[in-house]
Formats: C-alpha cells, sequence, structure tokens
C-alpha cells in the first residue's frame, strides 16, 4: 500500500506525455465524495495528462487506495496490481467502487 | 435534635433511614408497637404460604441495622400525645419528649359488627402474630371460610390455597376486589379463584359465626350455613390515630396532611396509613393504605423533618396482585371520569384484561389482568400527565401497546 | 441443544396440531432448516404432486442456529413443492419470525391438507391452536399483522401472512413476515393460500440453549469480529445495502434492461444504493430512512425507505407515507431497470405493495417486464391489459401493472400467472426470462457467465441464491474470476451450491458469507450442535442436499432439457459494454458440470453418486 | 455510579443482539423475552429503540420493596433474588416500566449492568449502546427524557 504522499503533489504526473486527453471518471459509493465539484451523480468528464496511469488519476483526487477496491475500465476489470501501470486511453471510463457486495 | 417516629412499618423505617442519611447526629427513636423485629406486612402472604421464614419479612437485614445506624428501638404502645409540651405517654406510662414527631402508626384491621369474630378459631391476617395463628390452624385440608375478598383477602387467598386449606372465601359485594378492579376483572377473579378450585361466595353475607365442638358454624345472608376450622376476617382497616385524639389535629379518617406531610400542629408529620394526604386521581383527601405511598410519603416526611423543604405531588392510588397465579393492577382512577373515554380489551380464554381511562388526550387511570410486561409504564404515563397525542387514538383500540406508546413518547424522537 | 427437537404438525383438514420429536437421524445428515425439511418433505410427499392440491405439503422451518447470539441467525424458510416451477421449492426469510418460532420451541411446523375456511394458527410456546381468518381473509399482509395482534392482544406475536393475490392464485405469492421481510420465491405463498391458511403468529419465551457454551461464545464472538473487521460487511452493506450493485453490474453491462433485450440501463444511477442517500428535490429527504438489521444479524444491510407523499404513486393514499421496508438490489432491478424505469420512488412504492400484499418483486417486475415486450410487439393489446400502456419506461404503468396484480383486476389475473405462462398464452414463449418457470434476478449472465450455470441448474428455478459466484466473478470473494469466461465456472458453481445448501440449512444468512469462509461458520455450527460439523462434513451435507432436491426434481419429471436458458440469452449477444457479442456458454459449462456432480451425461446422479452421499 | 449505558436511537438497526447478550448472561439461555433489555421496533418511522433501566436516582424500585431486596450498589439497583418475595410492588412503582416480574421464577429483574461489563454495550455491532463516563452528552439526553416522566416528590432546596 502506497502513502498518499508519495504522489503528491500529482500535477507532474497528470502532465506527463504529450498532451491532455479526456477520459470519464466514475467514483461510487463512499469514494463519491472524492469526485470534483463539478461532478454530476457520481459522473465527471476530466483532463488527464498523456499516459497517466488509473493509479496517477486517483491519487490525483486524493482517492486512499486502501479504499480501492474494484475498478473497471469500461467495464472491465483492472487488478489492483495494476493500476500504475494501466495508462488511460482517450475515451475510457473509469469506475471505481470501495469493498462493496450484494445480493 | 430528637426526631420521635411513632410506628415501626415501612413508612417509619423508611423515615429513620432518610433522617438518619441526611444528619449524622440526630437522636432517632422509634417506636414500635407490635414488640417486633420491623417486618413488611406485604411480605405475610409469602410467609403464610412458606415461600419465605419470618426473617425473610423483616424491612431490613441483618438485625443489627438500627444499632449500627443509631435508630432506638422502643417497644410500647402510644397512649398519648401532648403537642404542646412536645412529649409522647406510652401505654406503660413511660414518657418520651421529642423536638420533631413522625405518626407512622400504620392502621389496624378492622370486624364488621358480626356476631361471634371474637372467638380463637377467627383471625384476621394482618400482623405477623395474625399469620403465626393462621399457620397453625390453616392446615392441610382445614376448613377455612375467608371473609372478604378484598386486597388484603385477595392477597392471602393463594396462602391459604398454597398451605392446602379447602377454602370458602365470602364477599358482600358483586365481584373480588371491588375498589381495585371492575365488574368485568373482579369476575374474571372470582372464575379464576373457582377454577383453581375456591369456593367464592359474592354478594354473600357472613350473618353470625358460631362455635361449637371445636368448629365453627357460618351463617350466610343465603341462608346456608357452612362449617369451618378456621375463619380469617379481612374485611378493611381504619388509621390508628387515637393517640392523637385530644391533640386537637386536623383528622377525618385519618390525620390529615398536606404536601410536606405536615400535620396542623407544629412540629408533627405524618405518613403512610395513618395519614390522610392528597389523593392524586380526586385531588381530595385520602388515605390509600398502599406501601409505595405509604414509603414515599415518609421519605418526604423526613426531608422536611430534617429542613430540606420537599413536596409531594399527591399519591397514586396503585395495587398489584397476584391470586393463585392471576395478576391483576390498577393505578390511578381506574373507574374513570364521566367526561372521560375508555379502552378496555378483554381475552377471556388467555385470562387478560386491560382497561385504560383517558381525560383531556392523558391516562388517568388503569387497571389490568395477566398482564406483566412493563406495567410500571402506566403509572409513567399517568403520574408524568404526558400528553398522548396520536397515541391516545391508538391507544383507544389497541390498549395494549401501552408499554410501545411509553417508551415512544418518553424516548422515541419524532 | 441448538435445535428444538420438537416439530408440529399442523393438519388443516382435520384442524389439528401435534407436537412429535425431531428426527435426530436426519438432522445428522440434513443439518435443519432447507435441508432437513426438504429431507422431510420428500420423504412424505409424492413429487408429482400438483402444488395447489391439499396433498401437498407446507414446511415453516428454522434451522439449528436460528435464535441463538450467532450473528444473522434470524432465518427461517418455507419449503414445498412451488406451483411456479413444479420443482421443489425453498424461500428463505429474515426478520423476527423464525427466531421468535424457535424460541416457542419449534424446528418446524409442517402443514398438510387444506382447511375447509380461511384459518390462521397461533403459537405461543408450547401452544398451537387455528383459528378463525375469515375476518382477514381478502386483507393484506400488513392489516393481517395489525389485526391479529390487536386481536390477540399481544403486540409481542411475530406474524408471517400472505396477502390477497396468495389467496387468489397468484403464481409467484411470498410469504411475508414483520410486513417486510418475504421468503419470497417460487410461489410459497400461493401454497399457503390454496390451504385456506392465512398466516402463522407466533410467541416464544422457553430460551434457546446451545450444545457447549463456551466454545460456541469464542466462535461466535470471533465470527463477528471478521464481520466488524470486513469492508463490505461493517462498512458497504450497511450504507448502500445490496443496491450498491446496481451501479457495478450496469457498468459490467449485465444488468438486464427492457426484458433482458438490452444488458445496460441508461438510468441506472438514478435507482441505484447512492441514489437513496441523495435528498429527493421535492422535500429535500432522501429515499432512505435508515438501514436496519434482522434478528441477531451485525450487518444490517436491510432498507428502510419513505416514499415522497408527492409523489404521484402515493399522493392521495396517505396509508403509504410512513416508513416501511425500502428496495433492495433485485427488486429496483426487477421493478426498474428490467422495465425500464428510473423512477426510484415509483420503485418504492411497487415495493411496498410488493411487501404489502406478499409479491415476489423478482417475478413481479419480471412478468410486468415480459408483458411490456409483448405489449411493444403488439401480442399484448390494450383490452388484454384494461387500457394500461404498457410501455417500457412507464412508471404509471409499472404502477398501475402492480396495482392490477394486489386487485386482482383481469389484467393482474393475466400477470399472475408468471411470465413463462404469460408469454406462453400470447404466443411468444421465447420472451420469458425464466428457468424451470422462474424469472431469473438481476445478473445478465452474458456478461457474467457463471450466473448463466447457476440460473440453468438452479433447484428451484432461476435463482441468484443458489450458487452467488457475482461474489467471484465480480467482487472478488473469495478470488477474482473473469466474469466473461466460461472456464472453471462448473467447479466454482457447484462448491457456491454445496456451501449455500448447508449455510441455507443452518440458520445463518447466505451474506455472511461475503466474510465468512466456512472455515468461520464451521466452529460456531460445531459448538452449538451435537455432531459433526466440520467443515469437510458440511460441504459434504451440502452436497447431500442439493441431490436431493435435485432426485425429487427428477422423479417430479424435470429432465436435463429444464436445466437450459432463455432463447435470448444463448442466441442474442450483448448489444454494449463488455459482453458486447457474447451470449451465454451454458454448453460448454453443463457438460463439466454434470461430470464434477458425478452425474450422467442426462443429469442423473450416478448410483455411485448416490450412495457415496447415502441417498441409495 | 462513574459510567451509565448510553443508548444512542438513531444508530439502533434492531439486529436484538443486546437482548441475547443480556438474557444469554443472565439465564443462559438465548431468549429475548428474558432480557432486561428490549428494543422496540416502531417500524413506520422507521426507528428501533433500545429500552431498559436508567439506574435513576430516585430508585422507585428500591424505596417500595417491602423486604429491601433491592439495594444501591455504587449507584446501580440490583435485585437480590434470594430476598425478593416476588410482590411485585416496585413493577407498579417503576414509572418506567424496566422492573418486570417472571413468572418462571417468581421474582423480579431488572438490569444490574452485568456487575460492571453489560453483556448487551460489548455486544451492539453499532455502539448504539455504550457503555460510558456519565458526563457523556447522551446520557444527560437520555436522563433528561427520564425525568420528563419524573414524579419524584420535587425537593424546593
Amino acid at each position: 500500500m502506497r502513502e498518499r504522499g508519495a504522489h503528491w503533489p500529482p500535477l507532474s504526473i497528470l502532465r506527463q506525455g504529450s498532451g491532455p486527453l479526456k477520459i470519464t471518471l466514475k467514483l461510487f459509493a463512499t469514494l463519491s465524495g472524492y469526485l470534483p465539484a463539478q461532478a454530476h451523480k457520481n459522473v465527471v468528464e476530466m483532463e488527464i495528462g498523456d499516459g497517466a496511469t488509473i493509479g496517477a488519476v486517483l491519487d490525483s483526487l486524493g482517492v486512499p487506495r486502501q479504499q480501492v477496491h474494484l475498478t473497471l475500465v469500461d467495464g472491465l476489470f483492472v487488478p489492483l496490481g495494476e493500476l500504475d501501470a494501466r495508462p488511460l486511453r482517450p475515451g475510457e471510463t473509469l469506475a471505481v467502487w470501495p469493498p462493496v457486495a450484494g445480493g | 435534635m430528637h426526631h420521635l417516629i411513632i410506628g415501626a412499618g415501612p413508612a417509619g423505617v423508611r423515615a429513620a433511614e432518610t433522617l438518619r442519611k441526611l444528619d449524622g447526629q440526630a437522636k432517632i427513636t422509634l417506636i414500635d408497637g407490635e414488640g417486633e423485629a420491623p417486618y413488611s406486612r406485604m411480605a405475610i402472604p409469602y410467609y403464610l404460604s412458606g415461600k419465605i421464614d419470618e426473617q425473610g419479612t423483616w424491612l431490613h437485614r441483618p438485625v443489627d441495622f438500627y444499632a449500627e445506624n443509631a435508630i432506638d428501638l422502643v417497644p410500647g404502645r402510644v397512649a398519648s400525645v401532648d403537642a404542646g409540651a412536645k412529649t409522647v405517654t406510652l401505654e406503660d406510662g413511660r414518657s418520651l419528649a421529642y423536638d420533631k414527631l413522625l405518626l407512622a402508626s400504620g392502621a389496624r384491621a378492622v370486624n364488621p359488627p358480626v356476631e361471634g369474630l371474637d372467638g380463637d378459631l377467627v383471625h384476621h391476617c394482618w400482623t405477623i402474630d395474625d399469620a403465626r395463628r393462621i399457620a397453625q390452624l390453616a392446615h392441610e385440608g382445614a376448613r377455612v371460610v375467608l371473609m372478604g375478598a378484598g386486597f388484603i383477602g385477595s392477597i392471602i387467598l393463594e396462602s391459604l390455597v398454597a398451605r392446602g386449606a379447602d377454602l370458602t372465601v365470602v364477599e358482600i359485594e358483586d365481584r373480588m376486589v371491588p375498589r381495585m378492579l371492575d365488574e368485568t376483572a373482579g369476575s374474571m377473579l372470582k372464575r379464576w379463584c373457582e377454577k383453581k378450585g375456591v369456593k367464592v361466595l359474592t354478594s354473600t353475607r357472613i350473618g353470625g359465626v358460631y362455635e361449637g365442638g371445636g368448629e365453627l358454624n357460618i351463617a350466610l345472608s343465603t341462608g346456608e350455613a357452612i362449617k369451618a376450622d378456621l375463619l380469617v376476617v379481612a374485611a378493611g382497616v381504619t388509621p390508628n390515630i387515637e393517640c392523637m385524639h385530644g391533640t386537637g389535629v386536623e383528622s377525618r379518617s385519618g390525620v390529615v396532611v398536606n404536601s410536606r406531610m405536615e400535620t396542623s400542629l407544629p412540629d408533627v408529620w405524618a405518613a403512610g396509613d395513618c395519614a390522610e394526604g392528597c389523593d392524586f386521581s380526586t385531588g381530595d383527601l385520602s388515605t390509600l393504605a398502599i406501601q409505595p405511598v405509604a414509603v414515599e410519603q415518609a421519605r418526604v416526611a423526613a426531608q422536611n423533618m430534617a429542613g430540606i423543604a420537599t413536596e409531594y405531588h399527591c399519591a397514586l392510588p396503585m395495587n398489584v396482585l397476584e391470586t393463585l397465579g392471576l395478576i391483576t393492577t390498577s393505578f390511578g382512577k381506574h373507574d374513570g371520569l364521566q367526561t372521560g373515554e375508555r379502552a378496555t380489551a378483554l381475552d377471556e380464554e388467555q385470562w387478560r384484561y386491560i382497561r385504560l381511562e383517558f381525560h383531556d388526550g392523558k391516562l388517568i387511570g388503569a387497571q389490568t389482568a395477566g398482564h406483566v410486561n412493563m406495567i410500571g409504564c402506566l403509572r409513567g404515563l399517568i403520574q408524568g400527565r404526558m400528553p398522548l397525542g396520536p397515541w391516545k387514538d391508538i391507544l383507544l383500540r389497541e390498549p395494549h401497546r401501552v408499554a410501545e406508546a411509553y417508551v415512544d413518547l418518553s424516548r422515541g424522537v419524532s | 441443544m441448538a435445535w428444538a427437537k420438537r416439530i408440529l404438525r399442523v393438519n388443516l383438514t382435520e384442524g389439528t396440531c401435534k407436537a412429535e420429536p425431531l428426527n435426530m437421524d436426519w438432522a445428522m445428515d440434513y443439518l435443519g432448516q432447507r435441508g432437513l425439511a426438504t429431507k422431510y418433505f420428500v420423504e412424505e410427499v409424492d413429487p408429482k404432486v400438483d402444488p395447489l392440491s391439499p396433498e401437498n405439503k407446507l414446511i415453516m422451518t428454522t434451522g439449528p442456529l436460528t435464535g441463538t447470539g450467532a450473528s444473522t441467525a434470524a432465518r427461517y424458510s418455507v419449503v414445498t413443492k412451488g406451483p411456479l416451477t413444479n420443482c421443489i421449492a425453498c424461500s428463505n426469510s429474515g426478520g423476527y419470525f423464525g427466531a421468535e418460532l424457535k424460541n416457542a420451541g419449534w424446528d418446524m411446523i409442517i402443514f398438510e391438507g387444506k382447511a375447509d375456511k380461511p384459518v390462521y394458527l397461533v403459537i405461543d410456546d408450547d401452544e398451537a391452536e387455528l383459528h378463525d381468518a375469515s375476518e382477514i381473509w381478502g386483507t393484506s399482509v400488513w392489516h393481517t399483522d395489525d389485526w391479529i395482534k390487536e386481536k390477540h392482544q399481544e403486540p409481542q406475536f411475530q406474524i408471517a401472512a400472505i396477502g390477497v393475490p396468495g389467496e387468489n392464485g397468484v403464481l409467484f405469492s411470498a410469504v411475508v413476515n414483520n410486513k417486510h421481510r418475504a421468503a419470497g420465491r417460487s410461489g410459497v405463498g400461493t401454497v399457503m393460500g390454496s390451504k385456506n391458511l392465512k398466516a402463522v403468529a407466533v410467541r416464544g419465551t422457553k430460551g434457546i440453549t446451545v450444545n457447549d457454551p463456551e466454545a460456541f461464545e469464542k466462535a461466535v464472538n470471533d465470527a463477528k469480529a471478521v464481520i466488524a473487521g470486513n469492508a463490505v460487511t461493517h462498512e458497504a452493506l450497511p450504507t448502500y445495502g445490496t443496491q450498491v450493485l446496481t451501479n457495478i453490474i450496469n457498468e459490467l453491462g449485465a444488468l438486464p434492461t427492457r426484458n433482458a433485450q438490452d444488458v445496460q440501463f441508461e438510468k441506472a444511477n438514478d435507482i441505484s444504493g447512492e441514489a437513496m442517500h441523495e435528498p429527493r428535490r421535492t422535500d429535500g429527504k432522501p429515499n432512505l430512512v435508515r438501514n436496519a438489521g434482522c434478528f441477531g444479524c451485525t450487518i444490517a444491510c436491510g432498507r428502510i425507505s419513505q416514499i415522497d407523499p408527492t409523489h404521484f404513486s402515493v399522493k392521495d393514499k396517505p396509508q403509504y407515507h410512513h416508513a416501511s421496508g425500502g428496495v433492495e438490489y433485485e427488486n429496483a432491478w426487477a421493478l426498474g431497470a428490467d422495465t425500464g424505469v428510473g423512477d426510484l420512488e415509483a420503485l418504492t412504492y411497487c415495493n411496498y405493495r410488493c411487501n404489502e400484499h406478499a409479491l415476489d418483486p423478482i417475478t413481479t417486475g419480471a412478468t410486468i417486464a415480459a408483458a411490456m415486450e409483448l405489449y411493444k410487439i403488439g401480442a399484448l393489446t390494450d383490452e388484454d391489459t384494461g387500457g394500461i400502456k404498457m410501455e417500457f419506461g412507464s412508471a404509471e404503468a409499472l404502477v398501475a401493472a402492480v396495482d392490477a396484480i394486489c386487485d386482482g383486476t383481469d389484467f393482474g389475473k393475466l400477470l399472475g400467472l408468471g411470465s413463462k405462462r404469460l408469454c406462453e398464452k400470447f404466443g411468444h414463449p421465447d420472451l420469458s426470462m425464466s428457468v424451470k418457470g422462474q424469472e431469473f434476478p438481476a445478473y445478465d449472465p452474458r456478461g457474467i457467465q457463471g450466473m448463466g450455470l447457476t440460473y440453468a441448474t438452479s433447484n428451484r428455478g432461476a435463482c441468484h441464491l443458489r450458487s452467488y459466484t457475482v461474489a467471484s466473478e465480480v467482487l472478488g470473494i473469495p478470488e477474482k474470476t473473469d466474469p466473461l469466461v466460461t472456464d472453471g465456472k462448473a467447479g466454482l458453481v457447484k462448491v457456491f451450491q454445496d456451501l449455500t445448501a448447508f449455510v441455507d440449512s443452518s440458520g445463518l444468512c447466505i451474506f455472511t458469507t461475503f466474510a465468512w469462509s466456512a472455515e468461520d461458520i464451521a466452529p460456531q455450527i460445531d459448538a452449538a450442535c451435537e455432531g459433526d460439523w466440520s467443515v469437510e462434513n458440511l460441504m459434504k451435507v451440502g452436497e447431500r442436499i442439493w441431490n436431493l432436491e435435485r432426485k425429487f426434481n427428477l422423479d417430479a419429471g424435470m429432465t436435463a432439457e429444464d436445466d437450459t436458458l432463455p432463447k435470448r440469452i444463448l442466441k442474442e449477444a450483448a448489444k454494449t459494454g463488455p459482453a458486447k457479442g457474447l451470449v451465454n456458454g451454458l454448453d460448454k459449462m453443463l457438460p463439466e458440470y454434470y461430470e464434477l456432480r458425478g452425474w450422467t451425461p442426462q443429469g442423473v446422479p450416478t448410483e455411485e453418486t448416490l450412495s457415496r452421499l447415502g441417498l441409495a | 455510579m462513574d459510567k451509565a449505558l448510553v443508548i444512542d436511537v438513531g444508530k439502533c438497526t434492531g439486529c436484538r443482539q443486546c437482548e441475547l447478550a443480556c438474557s444469554y448472561e443472565h439465564t443462559g439461555t438465548f431468549n429475548p423475552a428474558r432480557s432486561r433489555i428490549a428494543v422496540f421496533d416502531f417500524h413506520e418511522k422507521g426507528r428501533f429503540v433500545p429500552y431498559t433501566c436508567t439506574q435513576c436516582d430516585q430508585a422507585w424500585c428500591q424505596q417500595v420493596c417491602p423486604v429491601g431486596a433491592i439495594t444501591n450498589e455504587d449507584g446501580v439497583k440490583v435485585v437480590d433474588a434470594a430476598t425478593c418475595v416476588g410482590c411485585k410492588v416496585c413493577t407498579i412503582a417503576c414509572p418506567f416500566g424496566t422492573v418486570n416480574y417472571e413468572p418462571a421464577t417468581g421474582k423480579v429483574i431488572k438490569c444490574d449492568l452485568c456487575g460492571g461489563e453489560p453483556a448487551c454495550a460489548a455486544a451492539c455491532p453499532t455502539e448504539a449502546i455504550v457503555f460510558t463516563d456519565v458526563s457523556v452528552q447522551g446520557f444527560e439526553k437520555m436522563r433528561a427524557w427520564a425525568e420528563k416522566t419524573d414524579t419524584a416528590p420535587q425537593a424546593n432546596a
């Protein structure tokens, strides 16, 4: 588990690569409090630096990693171990949940 | 400072105990008219039924409670009081001076005007000594007649049955416990007793009692006569206030007290069965002769005697009674007001009954049979004068939800 | 110990109630509740029985842990032959009823025959008596609950009842206890209605003991600590309930939408667990009032909601303005996504009505969804619907349709058949999203492949609660598997089925398994009950129960051909999301599953399997 | 009494673990019917209210007991079952209804705080019931409710 401070401030990471790109970010359940103010109902469209990883995006919003449990990119599962290796591509949707269950 | 307390029943003892807590130095004297270790009448039925021994009826154990708390227990009966000289004279001629006097002399059982109630086979069931005598006579199979099915009669009824007596109850009124229960509950209790093998004759008067050949012949108003080995008379009690005669104290059936339990005489207080104070249900004066009121009045009187001005906001009549396993209670104005509203729910098969009396959106009285759960809430609702709000309509339909109403009104945040 | 060791046999035809000792030999093989009641059932009832005939029986049953201090030990089940499925039915419920029944000293009640007029059963500890229900026949569960308490002056009664649909033969009637907890599926309430049995009221004060109190206390406290230390059971479920799944499953492309024509619902977030917390625009209050626990539950996932009093569904109906059970994930999906309705308040109203009248909200919603598709293609007309415009997405149509079922209108009676019989009647059997007559729940098997096998092989018709592979395929519990592949799912389904069968037989809630492994559960059962209740034995008990249920269904006339899925799931690919282009690969999973089960390729347990499990 | 049971109604989920723990502690069986704490379910308000004795200062139960079976031990009112004769006077005197008669034993029962480690608080999964310092605000609030129904003789001094 990383300390949040290791990536703080995260702007340098967001700006790496060739330029900004747009993704859709969805944070659900107790994570919704980490969404930027312009978010509407758990969803926000945001610009990130080219090559920014899932981990970097979450860090930039201050989402505690220990609360990140289920991560989907366009509905496909991304294992926790790959969050810092998986760069987001333009137009992708990143959806993240804390530990949850259902019935 | 000398606090003198006449009477060593629950009221007297509670007062003495309260005074001692408030004043470590004062002299406290408790005059015990029965010459027994102070005991509780409430416990007599359990002594009679064999559930406890005599010690189990004592008000405080261990025995050295009084010595430890420097409360002088003086055996003797008070003959007279001189409120001017501030002295009390005992029947044996001794005289005791006091600074402050509490009359907690209680009440005694009375006989109705019936011939033959002075024999050896006829006893009250009021004192521990009465109980001892009854215990000797009410053996397995003994034919016992109980005169009166009031509160006391109904509470000792169980003990007599527990002793194996063949019991007949004779009651003048048309139902059992007429002052506490209505027609429905009182009749239910009668049927209950009959189901348990007790003969209950209501609307019946004992005309005369005749002893002969070691047994009693008891003539009934119905024309019948029954034979018995023992007659227990439980026909009511009267306050013990004779010792106050000549003092000029204001009295009716008991010695009249105000909200601080003061009598009309300076430095004389009264509490318990001998006191006649404000009745919560009627606002009038009355003697309630019940344990909870006696001890509460005693505590208030003691606080005032110790100089802590304390008010008692009227006594709430309330009773609980277990008769052969059927538990009945009554609270407050259990027969209601003409201008009020009433809810009843009766389940004959389950031996359960509840009746609530409302006035002005509040509960003013209640009686129950067969209910034990959270029954004290009835007191809380009545004496707390809690506005019932929407619960009144619910309780009018479903009176058995009274505990729920109480919890919602007192703890629920609506 | 733990078991009351006593059952109550109620012969409704004769009007008699008799106590008998529990068969402890069977208890050692089947534990309790689901397993043990099924054993009694198959021993006593002809598998070919007409579910709605007096010859069918209905068993209300607790588990050995029910009513003890173990977390979630609230459960009871209703076991019978289901009229919706013609299979063995076992529906499980929480609330306070089961624990009260156990505390009255009963492991189960076996109802047999049929009363000649409506009755309800009252149990007061040892005493059990049938009473005339003519005054409450034709009234709702809610009214029945109030009426019985008032009639008997007993606010402490715990009551399980059916509503009007159950009396009238609506095939998916539930048994509802405590006004909002349901033994929901397969039409168990319809069987109750067919027996003229309106309700069971129970008061228990006897006390429940366990075999080894010291060991039990330790096992229970250890297990409670696991729940308290688990983020799912300690935070997510109490806060969002099962409803937290709506957005997840939608993102995954596995939220069946508009009768499973689509796999994603554009208004999913409007009906989600998150939405239930949002202050409403009208009155500034959220839909959700609070979370609630069943008896002994230290998770408390239950939803208590209050409908916006200005909402069209309740505007003129103050009787629905109070708080009551809110939507859970399955209900929100069935009444919402599956009908295309994104109006949370409308769903909550429909959920209230399902509770009020004891309807299975999954089948209710899915049947309405099927009716909407029939309406869309013109197979169902305004004449059939009594003028209700059954359009996907119409909250008004949804509300009117649910009301129609509750009120028993002509259209309500049609819907009361369930989607399979409805779609057959109108000539489009493939539009029913059901297996063995029972509608599948809120996971589309194209997006979560393992659930396809779960539905196809479930012994009570399509159901998620027979092997909840979602836990693994989506949530990573106990380990993450890929929802889009079929590999390994046969084994996963078998393990989940066996595990669930024994948990359902214990008195515990299956939701504990989000935190508990079998190793957390076994010591609690082992300490409470005499006998050997190791993980190994419990898994074998689970397998035995599964095969017993299977055998009953085969004897009832079911074949391997019934282990299938709706054509849409097998032939029409998902249009969007990660599963886009995929159908369910049941044909790849089923043969492997049969083999792992020790069944023939025709899905019949081999002699060897049966004898290994003591079922020969 | 330094510590008391402080009940936060808003946190109660109605799971009744407190009743289970209380009955188990006092009777050795799981039996909510014999619990000294009861959870009231106000379903239509979406509210659960755990309810038990607040160990009130007035101690009505103790005052009226005719045989001294109820004692005050550091503020905790405790029933001595051996002394109790089952007369039930305390059950009508307690205006909170938190002393109850048990026909099964012929004695009255009430909360005794389990001798200083209340089982209900230990079992509560949501901290709706905590055993804590009396200075905590919640307790004062609870006491205030209790005093609304206070029928005590009022001391003026």
